[in-house]
């Protein structure tokens, strides 16, 4: 529902928050500090709102319905269970609690990562055959050296002063690429900051 | 930070917004009608999205996991624009697209996003609060629950567009069913690994570009004409700065 | 040429007819010399594309009169009997059009909304003078006409309905503007240029107004949603206002794919059954694309559908049919839309618009047919360049319509296929045959669907396939699908790639076997050939200036550990992290531990137990704080960098920092006696560099990375934004080998060294077999 | 070693790994299990996370405190809570327009403050030789960066001429530059996926190690 209210609230809390970068005035910090401090706390109410959704919105109704998926979100729904009752008891700073991150999550985490090593190895066979010109040929040639320079395989160039000033000047390019990539990207974000402070993107509004 | 930047800085974002509201105006744009350049990941996902009509299948929208409060989530929010967009293009289709963040802010975004598309287009029949969700709390679980989640969905295109980070990688392996897979993200690293995971990698700012590309109103094709002003006056400036350090005025 | 034009459809009435038979437009004043209306095809082959009319597969004839003549001497049986249906319909017309036109003699005025309307109409249809045509008062009558239209609209149909015809005539009313203009000018233009020509047309010439810019008119009133008409007439202006901003592949039908749109149109019209038969067989005189395809397909394969046709019996008006309708157009009926909350609706046209937009020829064009617009599209079809493999008649030709048309589950409806987008067509599906005895809808054969492909919406009762029932397709529908089918045949069909389960089956394998290479790699370089690893020649310089600032920390000042990393990477970041930890474990500093990322508060305490085991003099509960997770990102760390204490109230165990021994001296970040920050990501680190550094004064800020971090932080370094350094395992090892300790990570050197070199030989490999072998069309395609 | 409960958290964590690789057989049931156990743990943890270092300590502290600001916070998130609510989840709209307007403040902020003025400041900053170096190689190395860096800006270049809204070309001195800048932008993602396959293969190697550890810990090598 399109509501007036909503869209003057984003406008002036985000005009505040940007005044603040640019007008360094005590009495705009003094009403903007607690203005990002409550968005904080809006953001951990919309995470657990989230989390709320996807456990008893998604995952209960798979749970209710036949098919393969009803396990998988039971199993969710009970480790989520367990694990929000064991640290409302204990609460995130006890060292048993955290142990849910060391010993279960790390593990699986590093694991999926673990995993990555192969997928995205496997997936770079392919590479020349989805990105067959000049960018996907650079690319895949950068890959390489650069897997190679990682390795130490190279290390002996240290002693060569040549090799190791070309390399040393290979490493300056992606800082040009970088900073240019992040430059559009910069811009790319101040147009949709832009046209949301001026009321023309409002993605709050149903 | 020193007043005469926080001049500047003030000055960018006064005449950015000035020049977007000016290109939007109906005279200048009859006057001097955009011309873009041509970008292929984006004709293949308008065909895509022409496929999921025809073929029945879905399309799948993820939005990264930024959050509201950090400066990436704008890609997040082009997301957002583009899952709109795209949910207006394929109401005539019997499946909506689903949507899946990492997020909790975008997560209600999204579903906000859906809802509106089902009244817009009449088809409020076909709205499940349930086609959008965060499928993880954190970046990794977020990937294995888009695993999960697109799975026997009739998914068969995706598009990713927000702010992803290794996770990118396992994400990209549960896209390989997908006919079409259009991704980008305003992170260098998901980059790269989009780029070797997937066909129609949209580069840097090019994600930016979505909605514009997908015609999704006058404000979005302003904002690129009004990147490209600024995007010289950055060169100059650069140049410019360069020339002054040279010269040591600087 | 003795029959008049509608200037509404552009289609032909009889000259003693008042009002046009098929969309019941007034028709302008009859004159025996009137021109004939040029069709843009007609003009696009005259001036952009060149064809050869005797070659073209699509050919058109540049003597309309002579067409005429030539359809005339070879009329079938079955288009007589049209013809003769038509004329005792027409009789029945007559009689009801005296009785309309009494009626509107006796009314004394328009309600003021209708006024309202004519007026916006006028101005729509006002021309710039210098582009004005010559036959400006025959344009104005559509309007009058239209009025004249809505008028009547209780005599004819329902609301509705009424207002699908009115929706539908601003773009034909545009096309026929257009075709006017070029009629008048001597340098024709292509259809493309039509949305640009016609634009100052549409122009209502306001100025900017964000609301309607942007807001493209959200905040409607009932009043307005239910007397639909004036809101109709805004969203006209905004759908041809949008046209010339639409970009490429999404211009509207009307523009591009005229005879498609109309088709798509038409069908709207199919419920009410005169006009449906009449649209059907009228379509046959009057479309260019039939007598184009007359040379292509012979009149037989037109008739059967046709003949079969003809006898139906009369289509009562149904209820719910019209509700799909209502869906398929994205109109809302007033019915539908009285119970909305205000605001609630969206404007029709541009949803219907936004909504029919991806049905364009550009995208197909982009891949199987190579076009950018439909003109294009045609050009693509060069003189002489019939397809090179004879169009089979039996794959294109329409199929049995007997009147009830009951599509397939699985399969599109017909509204679909009538609207569906070129783009979408999967050629070597396309032009499948359909399978003997199969019923098909008439047109079926171009949007043939495999029904495994077609999943149905859980709990969704009205799928768009029962909502296509009771719905026919036109003639006019049938023929341009089967132009498409002739396009179609002459492109070559997309690359599918058959064994594309085989395929996935051989990957799992193989990628399973690579799986086993790497994990052995990795066993064997930890356990056997663990002493056998390339040394670094040098120790890199950001390592040891690293190792100098961490010597130079002051003892009085705590030191901030703020962890910025994902669970995954905790194994790298601890052979990352650990030596310089354990360095300042023994120089006893005091850590303020904080978390950004909320799992890193126990993987921080985790790397300090661990820590205590190589320094067992520390004594971590004395020195070090946690400060538990810090939310908010990016702002929080600004609001860091301006306040410390102002920020960072509690500890995490609810302890307020101000009184803490270690933190109550640290009002701002460069009290501390340096800040090392944790991270796995560049933009994190990005943020600290940016947000922070300025303000850190003398206290050195240090980063600890992940390897996918260090290319974009090392400039920072190099710049002296970053004081000091240490990224991946590599860096860990070599700190270790300064501070002289074993923290791990020298039993993983070899591996390290092995995976990488495997790593760069399988790129390495991959490449070079991908450039002998073909192109794929990306592997998400398979 | 003993055989206390750090023991068993490790055989949990073996076990979990050794389930994780089991995906290089392919997508199985198994997998799946422990994929749901991850989304639940972590959702589990970061909603305890959230309570207790979030909400507690900013929302319900001050409360308690009697700081009346904080009911301004309070109304919001109740407010958003409603989101839950099919029936009232439009009340929600306020706290989420005032999320999205913040956010993009700080987005705009960061842009501009951050990286616009900081990232041009840092190509001028390329041109001042370091202490001892040469002058003439800074200025070489900072030409280069802002070739470099320019070239890469002309690739986003959207404007085209030609052919219509999303369907035109460059024109020729765009298409040099950004010709040039594709070349930069392939080899900065080209090192960046290296350092992601180093990172990934650190992963690799790392769990490898653990899960070898932890079988001669059980075989008692």
């Amino acid at each position: 529902m399109k509501s007036p209210i909503a869209l003057a609230v984003a406008v002036i809390s985000g005009l505040i928050v940007l005044l603040g970068y640019f007008i360094p005035s005590p009495m705009l910090a003094d009403i903007r500090t607690p203005m990002l401090d409550w968005a904080v706390i809006l953001s951990g109410v919309a995470g657990l709102v989230a989390i709320i959704h996807l456990v008893f919105g998604v995952h209960s109704d798979r749970v209710k319905k036949e098919g393969a998926r009803q396990w998988f979100s039971l199993v969710v729904i009970l480790c989520f269970l367990l694990t929000l009752v064991a640290g409302l008891f204990l609460e995130p700073t006890s060292p048993i609690f955290q142990k849910v991150v060391t010993y279960i999550q790390t593990p699986i985490e590093s694991s999926l990562l673990a995993i990555l090593a192969v997928t995205l190895s496997f997936s770079s066979l392919k590479l020349l055959q989805r990105q067959r010109n000049w960018m996907g040929i650079v690319f895949f040639v950068t890959v390489i050296l650069f897997l190679v320079i990682n390795s130490g395989l190279l290390s002996f160039t240290d002693r060569i002063p040549i090799l190791r000033d070309f390399l040393s000047g290979l490493q300056l390019i992606p800082t040009a690429g970088a900073r240019g990539i992040v430059l559009g990207v910069a811009l790319g974000s101040l147009a949709t900051g832009i046209r949301i402070l001026i009321g023309a993107e409002r993605p709050y509004e149903n | 930070m020193s007043s005469a930047e926080q001049i500047i800085g003030f000055s960018i974002v006064v005449f950015f917004t000035i020049l977007v509201i000016i290109f939007s105006t109906k005279a200048v744009r009859n006057r001097y009608p955009p011309i873009f350049r041509k970008i292929e990941p984006f004709n293949r996902l308008k065909r895509a999205i022409g496929m999921a009509v025809e073929d029945g299948s879905r399309l799948h929208i993820s939005l990264g996991n930024a959050q509201l409060t950090d400066p990436a989530n704008t890609s997040g929010l082009v997301g957002l624009s583009a899952l709109h967009r795209i949910g207006q293009l394929t109401s005539t289709s019997d499946l909506p697209p689903i949507c899946t963040t990492g997020s909790g802010g975008l997560l209600v975004l999204s579903q906000d996003t859906l809802k509106t598309i089902s009244i817009e287009t009449n088809t409020r029949a076909f709205f499940d609060a349930n086609h959008a969700a965060m499928t993880g709390a954190t970046p990794f679980s977020y990937a294995a629950g888009i695993m999960e989640f697109i799975d026997n969905s009739g998914v068969n295109g995706n598009v990713l567009i927000g702010n992803f980070g290794t996770e990118a990688g396992l994400i990209c392996e549960s896209l390989n069913k997908a006919r079409v897979s259009v991704t980008g993200s305003d992170s260098i690293t998901a980059q790269a690994i989009f780029y070797a995971a997937t066909q129609d990698t949209l580069i840097g700012e090019e994600l930016y570009a979505l909605p514009a590309y997908l015609a999704a109103g006058p404000g979005y094709l302003a904002s690129l004409r009004v990147e490209d002003i600024f995007r010289m006056v950055i060169g100059g400036g650069m140049i410019a700065g360069a020339i002054l350090k040279i010269v040591g005025l600087i | 040429m003795e029959n008049r034009l509608c200037p509404i459809c552009s289609r032909q009435n009889n000259p003693q007819d008042t009002h046009c038979w098929f969309c019941n437009a007034e028709l302008p004043p009859y004159t025996p010399g009137e021109d004939q209306p040029t069709d843009w095809l007609e003009e696009l082959k005259n001036t952009d594309l060149n064809l050869e009319v005797s070659s073209s597969p699509i050919e058109n004839n540049q003597d309309q009169n002579r067409s005429e003549k030539e359809s005339e001497e070879f009329t079938p049986n079955w288009l007589q009997k049209i013809r003769s249906r038509e004329a005792s319909d027409r009789e029945e017309k007559k009689a009801n059009e005296e009785r309309y036109w009494a009626e509107k003699r006796s009314k004394e005025g328009l309600p003021d909304w209708l006024r309202s309307l004519n007026e916006d109409a006028n101005e729509l249809n006002s021309i710039p003078e210098e582009t004005k045509p010559d036959v400006e008062p025959e344009k104005e009558q559509p309007i009058e006409s239209l009025k004249s239209d809505e008028g009547g609209n209780s005599i004819k149909a329902d609301d509705w309905l009424d207002s699908l015809k009115t929706w539908q005539e601003p773009a034909e009313e545009k096309t026929e503007i257009s075709s006017s203009q070029t009629e008048n000018t001597p340098v024709a233009s292509s259809p493309e240029e039509v949305p640009e020509d016609s634009q100052p047309l549409s122009e209502p010439g306001e100025d900017f107004d964000l609301n309607k810019i942007f807001l493209l008119s959200e905040e409607k009133s009932n009043q307005e949603l239910s007397s639909n008409l004036p809101v109709e007439e805004e969203k006209k202006d905004e759908l041809i206002e949008d046209q010339t901003i639409l970009p490429e592949g999404f211009n509207p039908l009307d523009q591009l794919f005229e005879p498609i749109e109309d088709a798509a149109k038409s069908d709207v019209v199919t419920t009410e059954k005169e006009i449906a038969d009449i649209e059907s067989s009228k379509t046959l005189d009057s479309s260019p694309f039939l007598k184009n395809l007359d040379d292509v397909l012979p009149f037989d394969e037109f008739d059967q559908p046709l003949e079969q046709k003809e006898p139906e019996p009369k289509v009562e008006f149904e209820p719910e049919p019209n509700a799909n309708l209502r869906e398929i157009s994205s109109e809302p009926s007033p019915e539908e839309i009285t119970p909305l909350p205000v605001g609630e609706v969206k404007p029709f046209a541009v949803d219907m618009e936004k909504v029919a937009s991806p049905f364009t020829p550009e995208e197909t064009i982009t891949e199987p047919f190579k076009l950018d617009d439909l003109p294009e599209w045609l050009a693509d079809i060069k003189p002489g360049e019939k397809p090179s493999t004879p169009v089979k008649p039996k794959v294109r030709r329409p199929v049995v319509d007997d009147g009830t048309p009951m599509p397939e589950k699985g399969k599109l409806p017909v509204w679909l296929d009538a609207r569906r987008p070129v783009e979408a067509v999967d050629l070597p599906i396309a032009i499948e045959r359909p399978k003997p005895g199969e019923i098909a809808v008439e047109g079926e054969e171009v949007s043939k669907i495999p029904s495994e492909s077609a999943i149905v919406a859980p709990a969704i009762t009205g799928t768009p396939s029962e909502l296509g029932e009771g719905l026919r397709v036109s003639n006019r529908q049938k023929t341009n699908a089967a132009l498409l089918s002739v396009i179609a045949t002459s492109v070559e069909p997309v690359e599918v790639s058959a064994g594309a389960t085989v395929k996935i089956g051989n990957q799992s394998v193989w990628r399973s076997l690579l799986a086993v290479v790497f994990l052995l790699i990795a066993v064997l370089g930890g356990t056997i050939l663990k002493d056998y690893y390339l040394q670094p020649e040098l120790f890199p310089e950001e390592v040891v200036h690293t190792f100098t600032l961490v010597n130079t920390i002051p003892l009085d000042k705590p030191v901030l550990i703020a962890g910025d990393f994902e669970a995954g990477f905790a194994g790298e970041i601890r052979l990352t992290f650990q030596p310089v930890l354990e360095h300042m474990m023994r120089r006893d500093l005091n850590f303020a531990l904080m978390a950004i990322n909320p799992v890193d508060s126990a993987l921080l305490e985790n790397q300090i137990t661990n820590g205590m085991t190589a320094v067992p003099s520390f004594d971590s509960a004395s020195k070090v704080v946690d400060l538990g997770y810090f939310p908010g990102g990016a702002i929080a760390i600004q609001n860091m960098g301006n306040s410390f204490s102002n920020a960072v109230r509690l500890t995490a165990d609810l302890v307020d920092t101000s009184t803490h021994e270690i933190t109550k001296n640290v009002h701002l970040l460069s009290d501390f006696g340096a800040i090392v920050v944790v991270t796995d990501k560049s933009e994190n680190a990005r943020v600290w560099i940016e947000q922070i550094q300025p303000g850190l004064g003398e206290t050195p800020l240090l980063l600890v990375t992940s390897a996918q971090a260090s290319p974009l932080i090392i400039p920072y370094y190099k710049s002296g934004q970053v004081d000091g350094l240490v990224s991946g395992m590599p860096g860990g090892m070599i700190y270790q080998k300064i501070l002289g300790s074993n923290t791990g990570g020298f039993e993983s050197a070899t591996s390290m060294q092995l995976t990488l070199g495997l790593m760069a030989s399988l790129v390495l490999i991959g490449g070079f077999v991908s450039l002998v072998l073909p192109k794929t069309g990306g592997g998400k395609r398979q | 070693m003993t055989f206390g409960p750090d023991f068993i958290w490790i055989i949990v964590s073996f076990i979990l790994t050794i389930l994780v690789f089991s995906y290089f057989l392919g997508d199985h049931a198994i997998f799946r299990f422990v994929m749901a156990l991850f989304i639940g743990v972590s959702a589990g943890y970061i909603a305890v996370v959230l309570i207790f270092q979030v909400i507690v300590p900013r929302l319900v502290v001050p409360l308690l405190s009697g700081s009346q600001l904080a009911l301004i916070p309070l109304l919001l998130s109740g407010l958003l809570l409603l989101k839950l609510s099919s029936k009232f989840s439009r009340f929600g709209n306020i706290p989420m327009a005032y999320l999205v307007g913040v956010g993009a403040a700080v987005a705009v902020g960061g842009a501009v403050m951050g990286t616009i003025i900081g990232q041009v400041k840092g190509s001028w900053n390329e041109f001042f030789p370091s202490t001892g170096g040469s002058p003439f190689l800074a200025y070489l190395e900072g030409g280069f960066l802002l070739i470099g860096t320019l070239a890469t800006l002309a690739y986003f270049h959207f404007n085209g001429k030609k052919g219509n809204t999303t369907g035109g070309k460059r024109n020729m001195m765009m298409s040099i530059f950004a010709w040039i800048g594709r070349i930069f932008i392939s080899i900065t993602l080209g090192v960046v996926f290296a350092s992601v396959l180093t990172a990934a293969a650190t992963a690799l190697i790392e769990r490898t190690d653990f899960v070898v550890r932890t079988i001669q810990l059980f075989t008692g090598r």
